[in-house]
């Protein structure tokens, strides 16, 4: 088996997770190559969508920008912000992936501010679509790294909604019914939700790694699925995939 | 939330957004083949009992002959958007197609005078009415294609039209004013017509957009109409110019000359005599029936429509009428 | 001096009535004919605007509908009925022209039915445009023949707004603040509406017309303006233009 | 209005329709020819104080010359919409132009990492920040395009987003639902770059339209930066592919090259070398002083910056990118 980075096991992992047929509002990085990954293995009618309009182009390379000229090359449509976002509030986009500062066990994301708000000891971009995105796509994913300081008991600032409280507390906000969380996936392990608590809870765990690893590398306390997996590595044909079509240059897969 | 008045009409689509997403949820995303007879299209995306929308305005890019194929089938208690509806309407009303009806603009076809047949069938007490505007019924198509149960708009208020409507009037969170909210409309099915598309149903035309934009994605099905098919690598090379993408359709009929007598722009002006002609024999219902008979019961589709009335000469006339090339000397 | 009809007469008048430099939205028939000749004669820079998306046409003709290719022919945009009702919306447009099958002293125009809602004894065609530019542009106008039959002491049906119930009562509807009626042009007399009433009074009087027969073919008491004029008839040129060049045809002239 | 919570951050602008109404009333109607160089545009139509609006979105379409002129001449004390705001952001923190700012996507380039300098204005303390998402403020704008106080949308609701917003959760009239208000966001003055425009100001751009076309509407005072500028009657021919109305519009300048070192769809692909050089001088002061001097406040205009970085040259060899001709064999 080929050897393989944790960026592509992350990016190989949640590519998996795309129903072929499905739609996903993606961003710039790990989230992209996901999708061009499983656009070009496991869901080749996957529905791609740019938040600044871009829909179903037919990616030459990684993004720079969710705006950049890459995100509707040889489209289906050139659009508006609206054109994406309106679809994702009348409940057309399935999917997104998500990244963030900080994560706490509901799956809510910070990518605000550490420290105050009125005078941040960090300041980051802010929402941008993230909020947009969680709150309308049917299944919210994150792809990230996974350490104490990221998964936190308490976000500096909740910027992004997951399960919120927990519990009912997310169908109680106002938010659209029936959307949430799904999945999150770090160089460790997957997680999804317990269905009434809402609470993260591993469901399978990377080759090399154990649940205490997990644990350890997480700021609250996780639960644990009735079965826990063991996560499938990369395929030679993933890694092929990644390497030489989707991120030849290294810019995400970091080689 | 306090409402401070309500129109009497009855509301009949609901505006609810979770229902609309529940639905929308279901929608096929695939980028599949999905070119059909108009016949076939009718047969399977407009039921009895749907609530039906049209594109185009007045008799421009209106999908006349996807309105035909309706009556022709026979379709009966739809809801209908009448949003500046006036030949299209004429036709459904010929057929008695809908009883419900919400109206911005009904019964005439603007310059040309009033339709005696839409008039009676509105008049007969068959249809339930519900009054609008023709910008809050663009409103409403707004607030459905944004997944919200409303927007809220100046006008309407104060008028027996905000009266017969089934809108309601709230009061401003910021600046404590009186607006008028326009509640979503999601029409069962619409259909559009226009210039080019391509076998996946990406779509473009030319000219004004009235409100066809957020009526493609207001609607739970979407049928085109197209004048031609054209590749989808077309499409992909300037995909600035796609005005309605693909996920939003669900049938691609191509139907040349599809909104005769009506005026398609840059393609073919409207056939005045023809629409004179559909007005003055609706006064005798002899004569309309004959008419109706020979134009629509039993052309087989609107090949055969136009073969019967001019055929390809006609359609070269109604060129020249519409590029002004007659001016020219 | 040529002679002329009354609505040769009825269209020269309102022409005059529009600003150089100012907008209007328009429909078909007269309302349009105005509008070209003021563009013509005395408002060569004056922006048109037409419901369905036309901004600013070239008009080679006469449309037959406010959305056929005549209303953005060399427009400046061929835009969407957005376009121009949030425009109007906006505050952006200063007059527009309507009529109705029924007008009151303060205005108001019914175009929806005569007799009940439910089962009407006439079915108009409804607001179509005519309530959303009342409610929006700033100088609203009418171009109607007079008779007792249309000037009505209570319409059937309120369709477009005019002053309401006068007085103040515009403004407390919730109606953008400022705007309502602004002229009433018949084939007899000039109208305007005492500003505090709110009530339409006659400013100026056609040729050959006595108030008394303004006041004969209106169905409410009219005031009376402190100085009423005496409307200046059709000139040669805007006679010849009329005939000549905006509708050779003499579909709206009727000639 | 029963409002059932609002959150606590300063709205800087006045959603009141009817006052911005007033202000439309007095925008000239006329046709006229306004073109202007863009020093000229900037002096007259943005002033200290105003609230800014910017095209584009990430460094793509847009008006970085403008944000080069607005900090040339000094200005100060504004408000800033930062609707994915990257580069255009970073040059207004160098130059601490704005103290208000409405945040969806700042202080970042995206998959470039984050602006120190953005970043450290930001941190200061010197910036009232009110949080939004990148669809709030174009739902913003969407209502004062639409000349409203506010829509309704269904997210931010249940974060600190929204308790550090200035919006408002109100209880729809038609389905009880919680819905978060949008107030109407009218800019002083915008600028937006675009491919094409005609001395009036009626404008075409290819590739998406972001939220540009609801920020031309929603602004009280309009820029057009133009890659270049088009005959009237190439409009007239194709009004069609009008994106941007003249009505609309202030000010005309012809900038070639006016989104570098951003992107320019079709045209031109950004400078990643020179958007790396900004983020890595703008760690040490010293260095950004002489960087800036070099390329912005010496500069006279857009053009002698782009001279200093390659001219020619390097715009072609950013076209051969853009266009991907690089990859052809």
């Amino acid at each position: 088996m080929t050897q393989y980075n944790t960026m592509e096991l992350m990016i190989s992992v949640a590519s998996r997770e795309l129903d072929n047929e499905s739609s996903v509002g993606v961003g710039t990085g790990a989230p992209c190559a996901a999708a061009m990954l499983a656009q070009k293995l496991s869901a080749p009618d996957l529905l791609i969508m740019f938040e600044a309009g871009g829909i179903s182009p037919q990616l030459p390379e990684m993004p720079i920008s969710v705006g950049d000229s890459r995100t509707f090359y040889k489209a289906a449509m050139a659009g508006s912000m609206a054109d994406t976002m309106e679809a994702c509030s009348r409940g057309f986009v399935d999917y997104t992936f998500l990244g963030g500062a900080q994560i706490d066990k509901y799956g809510n994301l910070n990518s605000t501010v550490i420290g105050d708000h009125k005078k941040p000891k960090v300041r980051f971009p802010g929402s941008g679509g993230a909020n947009d995105f969680a709150s309308f796509c049917w299944k919210m994913m994150v792809i990230t790294p996974q350490n104490s300081k990221r998964f936190v008991e308490k976000l500096d600032f909740l910027t992004t909604p997951g399960w919120l409280d927990g519990g009912n507390s997310r169908a109680e906000s106002g938010l659209p019914v029936g959307a949430g969380p799904y999945k999150i996936i770090t160089d460790m392990a997957i997680m999804d939700f317990e269905p009434d608590s809402k609470r993260m809870r591993v469901i399978s765990i990377h080759p090399g790694k154990t649940f205490e690893d997990v644990q350890e590398n997480c700021g609250f306390e996780l639960l644990k699925a009735p079965v826990i997996e063991n996560t499938i590595p990369p395929s030679d044909e993933e890694l092929r995939l990644l390497r030489e079509e989707i991120d030849p240059t290294g810019v995400i897969i970091g080689r | 939330m306090n409402i401070i008045d309500q129109g009497i009409g009855p509301l009949f689509m609901d505006p609810d957004p979770d229902k609309a997403r529940a639905f929308f949820r279901t929608k096929k995303r695939k980028m599949k083949n999905k070119v059909m007879e108009l016949k076939d299209a009718i047969k399977e995306f407009v039921h009895d009992g749907d609530y039906l929308g049209m594109g185009g305005f007045g008799a421009n890019r209106t999908p006349v002959a996807a309105c035909h194929e309706i009556v022709r089938q026979g379709r009966k208690k739809m809801g209908f958007a009448g949003h500046t509806a006036t030949h299209d309407m004429e036709i459904l009303s010929a057929g008695e197609v809908y009883d419900r009806l919400d109206v911005a603009y009904v019964v005439g076809l603007e310059a040309r005078g009033l339709s005696p047949c839409s008039r009676k069938y509105v008049e007969s007490g068959k249809v339930e009415v519900t009054e609008w505007t023709n910008y809050s019924l663009t409103a409403r198509l707004k607030a459905a294609a944004m997944g919200v149960p409303f927007v809220p708009i100046r006008n309407i208020m104060g008028t027996d039209t905000f009266k017969y409507s089934a809108s309601k009037i709230i009061e401003c969170p910021y600046t404590g004013k009186k607006l008028a909210a326009m509640p979503a409309l999601y029409p069962d099915v619409s259909v559009i017509h226009v210039h080019e598309a391509d076998i996946y149903g990406n779509s473009r035309f030319k000219g004004i957009a009235v409100s066809d934009l957020d009526l493609a994605n207001a609607s739970k099905r979407l049928i085109i109409t197209t004048e031609k098919l054209i590749t989808h690598d077309e499409i992909a090379r300037d995909p600035s110019s796609t005005r309605i993408p693909f996920h939003l359709v669900d049938a691609v009929c191509e139907v040349p000359f599809g909104a005769y007598p009506g005026t398609m722009p840059y393609e073919y002006f409207s056939d005045e005599d023809h629409l004179k002609e559909w007005m003055s024999v609706e006064k005798d219902s002899e004569k309309f029936k004959e008419f109706l008979d020979k134009n629509l019961y039993t052309c087989a589709d609107h090949e055969e429509y136009i073969a019967r009335n001019g055929g390809s000469a006609k359609m070269r006339e109604l060129r020249v009428k519409e590029m002004l090339i007659y001016k020219e000397k």
